[in-house]
């Protein structure tokens, strides 16, 4: 597991590249092995407790919804979640119990996770979302940093650990952000073959920069297909196998996001969300979509229904480019 | 003869942001009213416009009506030029080819510096926590002209803002420079829903440029926690035009999830 | 242009984020204007005597050959290259008399360069193949250096301005590099639009790094398609317009190299090339195959043939992947 | 009843190469004679090799016969598992992820540094000028094994290299991690056309594993330019097999170009 420091106050999550590499030497197979599995195996077998959490991309788009309502089914503790745009994860991550900690990014809408923050459940720091993008980069570089100019001049240096250093050829200021390893990544792909080869089409935040940082990466797909696939089509490629630990089969996993080019975004549900705001509204909500659903599958029987889904489906007319 | 023309408070903000804009210049669009900023200058104004979203997408040509909620969706991305990442979008910015940047604020200040990220008490015990910089403050460090749209209440207007989330003019000339940041970017203009906003080039501080029709600059800027510069001559901003209020209202936003707002109108 | 710097004996080209910013400011254009123009003009437009030139891919492998031919006919001088692959291009450029200094890279073969090397009639610093990709990514990036783990060590470190410092947060010793902002790029593409929007099939160096860090980019192409073609396929994009100056529309751009799914590599003319020893040599090789002949069409005519082309195209056999 | 096989040094040296490789491993592969070995050891021993050139191609399955010249070309990315750059190939090596890598050399010391620059003189004017490091500084800094193939002639083991291309042990223990090279790699073994080399756990010194079947260890060590240590047991390398040698010779390299070499002969 990634290590905590501290600078001052901040606590953050850094492990040294050696260690990394050393984990990937040692624990990341390159065999090419049939990695396909539910979703409830794949997240207790990847997830532990205390464990730092990303994931690619939105709540509203691409999401692994599914993988992050089972981490809650499980009731996983004191995770560290680094988030870009975390409208729902973070809210319902928190409601659940699951998360001490978020590293964001964007920290949703919707008043539940602000009032969380207010009083204190949740600790928040900010690295903002080009500095996490920039923290897996160099996670997946194996460097231990890498410098940036921005972050400079503003209060997210006093809550995060970035830091300033002299430009070693200009000796001008520069920002610099500490490499990001996560323990487990969840990534929400169209199209995946039991190995872990994976393509998402249309843009992500940081796939590729996640699968190679990240000790553990769970893909969750909206389709599984013949690896052959992507052997006649390398550039379509956006995740190579021996990256993936999990593969999980996942029609409708971003739901209540949209999939692109799929299905769209279902805002009736979407709306839920965002509308709540006590305890009991957060807790009822989870009671409803979680706990008394016991995965993914049941989710959408009963609480989506294949009407809906349908519907969703035809709304997704923008195919262009998505293939 | 003259008549009074009605619209929200937002929906002007959205028409002086999308006159803003230049034809054939990049602009780095933020989430939410930027997005429709960026439709409707495309639609009027600005064709050969190319927006540049943080998800990494590259010149895209939005699809309407505007869908809420979306944000990396195939409305936001159609037609994109190219679809990258998030550390290709802002290597874009950082190396110089974004013009214009936009962003909402909770508050700002005398100059420009942003807050989005809490109001009230400490950052570990905030009274009121809000989303934060999401990649603003890259926007606001990176691009050429950085527009802040923000609602026109006094409290809004702060002599130093509580968070500092995406870099103004920091504490005045050359400190951007000397925190390391860009030289020669920074805020270009705040838009309002009663006026606009730029920044004197020897103190860096925000000037009132323009009021809305039949405004009186001082009731604009007395409620305002500070005093800003006022240009030598004021302009008079047009409210929103037929042609604007018909495309947010009929083409882009029909359903007014973010075209709603507070009830304004003036005289034409 | 790019501003010399010096570390001890080690000349190097560096130029201030900022400065290089302000270039693509104001003399960068944002709007979509057709830039299609012969080799010969965009040769006489963009690159200037003493510029710093780089290219992607290499001299056996969709390499912008053309380009070069026209850089030599119109005899540029003290010319500054940044070469991965380069087995031709650096020979043909210092035996034409218009290179002076080489970054590599791998310094081609054939005993011709070598011996200009020996001779001191070419200066090269050694950055290694990783250390120029990273100055390019730094480059595009808009930051001064970018950190590796690599070079450390090694007697390359002396040769180029690479540095060792403390990373900032293990103090442990990373080396960096600092960034490479070209005056001119060549990049033969498979596909480009007369705005500049370009494809290329198969893999790249630094395509797009190069495209974005450079002041002037060159795009040769085998093909010149519809602009709507890019927004229908935005995955498939390589280079965008607004990075470009110059498009020059190049069938068999990239011979005697090959191009992916195009056409293969002509072996003899290779052999021919990797054969030159004496300076004789290589003058009547420059002289048959460039001073003679007006351009690359007429290069095409007089020294390949239709036949041969034919032959070539015909050789490229696998296509799969390149599209 | 014994007989003789005849082969070149260079096919000696492939043949060693290829049956150095672990399957279902990761293998960085440089320009020439390792892209023959990957390809010889994907036939015969290791089908689930994923080989990784520096340009991008991540997985490929080499097209038959291998074609002189193709460094990037189909033939050499056909069927790849992912098609990128080399700043993305390097990040694949960076962070650990490649488990052998080879290299050619020049010159090597006893700690395995690698000199591919040039020889004699300086490195400003130097006797005679070679392509020096390409990727293989980031192969050798990177990879957890890195396997060198070198002509076995005794001028090129050195006792210091002239130029350190690409790094071997540096000066010995601990030198890499003080360098800061990545922690635990390293070279792994030295592949001449008539040896096998490793290196030593304790003193990271070149040590002679096994000669070829009929070489005495004794001869083959003593025209080397330093002498390196001697494993307790010297063992026998099996000389190149008919189908070693059928692979290279009619389906691989049918043209002779890089199999050709100085004629070798052993007794089986």
């Amino acid at each position: 597991m990634t290590k905590i420091r501290k600078e001052g106050e901040i606590e953050y999550r850094f492990e040294p590249p050696d260690d990394f590499r050393a984990f990937v030497r040692d624990r990341k197979s390159r065999k090419a092995e049939p990695k396909l599995c539910s979703a409830k195996e794949a997240v207790s077998a990847f997830v532990a407790d205390g464990d730092y959490l990303v994931y690619d991309f939105s709540s509203l788009t691409r999401g692994p919804q599914s993988l992050i309502r089972e981490v809650i089914r499980q009731r996983k503790k004191d995770l560290w979640v680094g988030a870009e745009f975390t409208l729902h994860e973070s809210a319902l991550l928190t409601g659940a119990g699951c998360a001490t900690r978020i590293d964001v990014g964007f920290l949703g809408y919707g008043s539940y996770i602000g009032q969380a923050v207010c009083e204190g459940r949740v600790r928040v720091y900010e690295w903002t979302n080009g500095g996490l993008a920039l923290r897996m980069l160099a996670g997946a570089r194996g460097v231990p940093f890498l410098p940036t100019r921005d972050l400079l001049g503003s209060d997210n240096m006093g809550v995060s650990a970035a830091k300033v250093i002299a430009d070693p050829y200009t000796g001008l200021p520069v920002a610099v952000v500490p490499a990001l390893n996560p323990d487990v990544a969840f990534i929400h792909v169209h199209q995946a073959d039991v190995f872990g080869d994976a393509r998402i089409f249309g843009t992500n935040l940081f796939a590729l920069e996640a699968a190679m940082a990240s000790h553990r990466v769970i893909l969750s797909a909206e389709e599984i297909v013949d690896p052959e696939e992507f052997r006649k089509d390398p550039m379509r490629t956006t995740i190579p196998f021996f990256l993936v630990d999990a593969v999980v089969h996942a029609p409708f996993g971003a739901y209540p996001g949209a999939m692109p080019a799929r299905y769209e975004i279902d805002l009736a549900h979407v709306d839920r969300l965002n509308g709540i705001r006590s305890e009991d509204q957060m807790q009822k909500y989870l009671h409803e979509t979680v706990y008394s659903v016991a995965d993914h599958e049941e989710f959408l029987d009963q609480q989506v229904g294949a009407r809906r889904m349908r519907e969703l489906r035809a709304r997704a007319t923008i195919i262009e480019g998505y293939r | 003869m003259p008549r009074t023309v009605e619209f929200t408070d937002t929906e002007f903000m959205i028409a002086q942001g999308a006159r803003l804009l230049e034809d054939g210049k990049t602009f780095f669009v933020g989430w939410g009213i930027p997005q429709v900023v960026a439709i409707l200058g495309q639609k009027l104004y600005v064709p050969d416009v190319i927006q540049l979203f943080e998800f990494g997408a590259i010149g895209p040509q939005s699809v309407l009506p505007f869908v809420r909620g979306t944000m990396g969706g195939p409305q936001n991305t159609f037609r994109s030029l190219q679809w990258l990442n998030m550390n290709w979008a802002f290597a874009y910015s950082a190396s110089g080819y974004m013009d214009f940047g936009m962003l909402g604020a909770l508050q700002v200040d005398p100059y420009g510096n942003i807050n989005s990220t809490f109001l009230g008490g400490t950052y570990e015990r905030p009274e009121r926590r809000f989303a934060g910089s999401g990649g603003g403050n890259q926007v606001a460090s990176h691009c050429w002209k950085t527009i802040i749209v923000i609602k026109h209440e006094g409290r809004r207007f702060v002599p130093k803002v509580e968070f500092l989330t995406s870099p103004g003019y920091l504490t005045g000339p050359g400190a951007r420079e000397k925190a390391g940041l860009p030289a020669g970017t920074g805020p270009y203009r705040v838009v309002t829903s009663k006026a606009l906003f730029g920044f004197d080039e020897e103190t860096k501080r925000m000037t009132l440029l323009a009021v809305l029709r039949g405004l009186d600059p001082d009731d604009v800027v007395k409620d305002m926690g500070f005093r800003p510069l006022m240009a030598k001559e004021i302009d008079e901003i047009h409210p929103p035009t037929d042609e604007e209020l018909r495309l947010l209202r009929e083409e882009i936003d029909p359903s007014r999830f973010l075209i709603a707002g507070e009830p304004m109108s003036a005289v034409i």
